[in-house]
């Protein structure tokens, strides 16, 4: 029996590997998935068939605990809390690293010292895993709006952080050279857990992604650390893997921002986003009806629609397809534009428009319409605001200055749905609000499109 | 072992090599499905927390964390691997 | 060992994922450049060689076919990377 | 000292992974080449360092005299001459390959039975590298006109074929269960080296690149193998790059040639080329002289060149460089149209227009131009026949059908420069040649495209 345990390792490693691969395509991301569950469960019979693992009640029940409050968690969630859920789902599996780090430190503390490397391999481990766990928990209720979402800043933050973190690497290193001191060992894990919340909380709502996918960086090398702790290979691939993906996709998405880890991180960025509506209301704005807008829509022979966070917030993305669907029998060429950090996780919009129904193929990226958009007859912006704000292209004084951006101002015309004039998360004044070309739609994005879509079907009524 | 065993460290490079060039190549519709996949996939660590749980002579505590790490680690790649599925069932080309 | 050992399975999987997702990526403009780049590294085995020849009481006839191996192993590895150099150094952007 | 030897492998491999990597781009290319001869160093330097190895001379003396043979080799072949120099090279490669099996298996026949699987995995080292060896002399000799670089193909050549491989499959095994049989071997090592020819005489002179990547892929995966026998990571990873390479430059040809592997393998392909040239020549065929077709480039706005293997076999490279040089002084937007089995070897047209110093930028992919063909003015062919072939696309009943071309037929205008009406490689008749709009230019490619270059410099003089 033992013998298939190493071969299983493999099978499981290599599925995951495809699995990765898979996914790299709409029309085979499905397959990836069954390839991961199919090497999850073969991780898993290989853990269970060891000859070392004599008692499997305690597991059976855990397994089916799990199962029980897993299941609903991922058939209930709204498409629109994404985010948060993948931020507790880290909790959870973070939490488990740290707890299976605690266990072996406990084996070790008590067994004759098992030599320094496995032991800082623990204690770098729980310390992923302790920390992902908590700063989790804190992304998750920022995102999920129990927190206050914006920055908490506060003076010598960086001070108490910095001081935190040292005692933990410091009782670590104790820990490590002599694990019998088991006193300490509390007073590592709760440093550690209080470290985590102290890294997120001076970090804006929708920097949470970001975050998150540096949570998920942090998980996969702790599952390595266990991984080489332990000796188990099939943890440290799983584990680079995963560190690969969270490390790239942060990457990138700070990138898409034009913004450093480091002020992410540390930035306190989006702390004012409250207060920042420039003072500056002398100039125009105008606004404009469901039915004006529905009128102008029809008539363009081309559309791009630029959806953002408030299509989220608003749930609007069901109206959004039907207004797809009206304007595409009308003959109206319709295109989606999604900005790699519109909304709060990237590829946030693709998730709500596929779920609304709307064909991928409508979807473009930045880099291919922005050449387009002077040939736009009408952009339709639904609650996105930095990632079109011009500001970012034209007044390097900006906020968000140098973050590519879709550019909406080029087109024709602009209709901006969006319920006040308020800023975005990055708290900067739009410019693009007072055009000449654009015309806002004030309400709700459900309500608003809805509306737009009615009059497309002929239906009359909405807003006027 | 006292030092690093060069044998996980080959394997470790060559695995994180592999996930960057993996994930490079993972189109941006599908980012937020590859977070939760990856998610998913990082509650592999259930293989450790079973062994805690179950091997032989497991002391009470032992027992205790390891029962709720497998419960967590459960948790996390059901949910994972469920909610992915959920999303990816929804891209759909025109006209399907 | 009598039976495959399954570490050097495993590092041969990650190598030849890894291979086929580095090679996907090499622009067509570099199909020549790249066959002898890896014709060259193929030359590693050189190591083999070395160990073979220089290796503790070996044979007259291993030491022959070792030095042979070596000698041949060289040429290949030689060649291999100046001709790799030799064509890229040629390839150039406009007005360079 | 030893402990140092495992992470040199393991910073070989990485360095020979980076290799890889920075190949992917021109920019970065060199780059990747100074890390691959690192690591190498690096691999090599740890072999010499390891504990087992105690007697240098003979080795330092093979290392010198390989060198003096291999920089020669590397600097005064001619850039036309890349595949040849890369199937020699092969055949060196694998020779050593052969040769240290071999060693190994003296050693297995007078120690005591080292266990199966070592052994198989030594048998089918040599194999795959005494056969490539043979293979690739035999493809150094097509390719250099040695030999006839048609497919030479026998009345029951494949029974001989099978007979030989299973021969040789057999008595690896008997010597895989019983290496004692030592009388056994050098019948093994004949019948494989045997093979190695056989297995490549019936395939034609230009299906020699399709071949040699396919040796390039085997003699990684003998490098594999080795390091399977002789417990040695860094090859195992050396050699799964390599088999990955050529595994895929393999299918790369073979899908631009719509063909299959065992099409390019025991098709025969090519073995026709002389007889083909249709009789239909009451066809009328338009030739015309360098001075015309300098008068219609200069007119031209946009001229596409498509070189082929002519513009190899001519060395016309300067010259196309030139003629490129004088269009552009013009303000004419000339292009270099690729087929990706242009010339003799993936990339070949690549590497000889960089070597006449044609910027990169100017060279397009095949899927890039076709679709702007019908705008372009003028299409110049170089000594390409079966890429630019219509009947691949338009006759069902070709040999080459279904292989995708250049549609140089779809320009305005075509010129054709190559020294008769006789075929290409694959041998079958080329219809662009009686079409309407082509001109052919008769004459070797080099002269011709000087010629015109001449008129287009306003020297004058020329054919006519
Ligand atoms: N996606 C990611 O992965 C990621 C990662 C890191 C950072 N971020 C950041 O997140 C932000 C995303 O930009 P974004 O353009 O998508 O959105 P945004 O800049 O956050 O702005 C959202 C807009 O939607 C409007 N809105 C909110 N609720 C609405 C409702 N119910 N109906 C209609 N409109 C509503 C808001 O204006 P009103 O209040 O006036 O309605 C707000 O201006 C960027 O700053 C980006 O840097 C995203
Ligand atoms: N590149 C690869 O990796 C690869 C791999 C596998 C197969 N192949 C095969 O190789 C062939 C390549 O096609 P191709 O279009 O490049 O070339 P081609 O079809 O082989 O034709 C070459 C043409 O060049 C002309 N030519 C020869 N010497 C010349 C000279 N000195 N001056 C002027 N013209 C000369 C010949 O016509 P004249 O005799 O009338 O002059 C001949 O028609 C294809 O069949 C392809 O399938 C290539």
């Amino acid at each position: 029996m033992d013998a298939f345990v190493p071969f299983a390792a493999i099978a499981a490693s290599s599925l995951f590997i495809l699995s990765l691969m898979w996914m790299s395509h709409p029309t085979t991301a499905r397959r990836g998935v069954m390839a991961g569950q199919l090497g999850m469960a073969l991780a898993i019979v290989g853990a269970l068939v060891h000859h070392d693992v004599v008692d499997y009640d305690l597991i059976i029940i855990a397994m089916i605990a799990g199962t029980a409050v897993g299941v609903p968690m991922a058939l209930l969630m709204p498409m629109t809390a994404i985010p948060q859920r993948t931020a507790i789902s880290h909790a959870f599996g973070a939490l488990a690293v740290g707890l299976i780090g605690a266990a072996e430190y406990y084996k070790h503390a008590h067994a004759e010292y098992a030599g320094t490397f496995v032991l800082w391999a623990l204690m770098f481990e729980m310390i992923l895993g302790f920390l992902t766990c908590t700063a989790s928990v804190v992304a998750f209720g920022k995102l999920q709006e129990l927190l206050p979402s914006k920055a908490i800043v506060f003076r010598g933050q960086r001070i108490v952080n910095a001081a935190v973190a040292l005692g933990a690497v410091v009782i670590a290193s104790m820990l490590a050279l002599d694990p019998t001191q088991t006193w300490l060992f509390p007073l590592f894990v709760i440093l550690v857990l209080l470290f985590g919340v102290l890294l997120v909380i001076p970090i804006g709502g929708a920097d949470m992604p970001t975050v998150i996918a540096l949570l998920n960086s942090y998980a996969g090398l702790a599952a390595s650390a266990m991984g080489f702790a332990l000796g188990n290979k099939l943890l440290i691939v799983a584990g680079a893997l995963d560190g690969a993906s969270g490390f790239i996709l942060a990457v990138i998405m700070c990138k898409a921002m034009n913004r450093s880890f480091a002020n992410v991180m540390f930035g306190g960025f989006g702390a004012v986003a409250a207060g920042a509506v420039g003072g500056k209301d002398d100039r125009v704005v105008r606004s404009a009806s469901a039915e004006e807008a529905a009128m102008q829509l029809e008539n363009a022979a081309s559309v791009v629609v630029i959806p953002g966070y408030g299509m989220a917030v608003a749930q609007a993305q069901h109206k959004v397809s039907e207004l797809y669907q009206a304007l595409s029998k009308k003959g109206v060429d319709v295109k989606f534009a999604i900005h790699p950090v519109a909304g709060r996780m990237p590829g946030h919009m693709n998730v709500l428009l596929a779920e609304a129904n709307v064909p991928y193929e409508q979807l473009v990226e930045l880099d291919d319409i922005n050449p387009e958009m002077p040939q736009i007859d009408v952009a339709l912006i639904i609650g996105a605001n930095d990632t079109i704000n011009p500001a970012a292209r034209d007044d390097p004084s900006s906020g968000i200055a140098g973050m590519p951006i879709i550019e909406a101002d080029r087109a024709r015309s602009v209709f901006v749905i969006k319920r006040s004039m308020s800023a975005g998360f990055a708290g900067v004044d739009n410019p693009i609000y007072y055009n000449a070309n654009t015309q806002m739609l004030f309400g709700d994005a459900k309500e608003m499109v809805g509306a737009i879509a009615k009059e497309l079907q002929g239906g009359g009524g909405g807003f006027h | 072992m006292t030092a690093l065993n060069p044998d996980y460290l080959f394997v470790f490079i060559l695995a994180a090599f592999l996930g960057l060039q993996l994930i490079k190549k993972v189109s941006p519709l599908l980012h937020s499905p590859l977070m939760s996949l990856t998610n998913a996939i990082a509650a592999v660590v259930i293989v450790g927390a079973i062994a805690i749980t179950g091997e032989e002579g497991a002391t009470p505590l032992a027992k205790t964390l390891g029962t709720i790490a497998v419960f967590c680690a459960t948790v996390n790649l059901v949910s994972g691997f469920m909610i992915t599925d959920r999303m990816l069932k929804m891209f759909k080309r025109k006209g399907s």
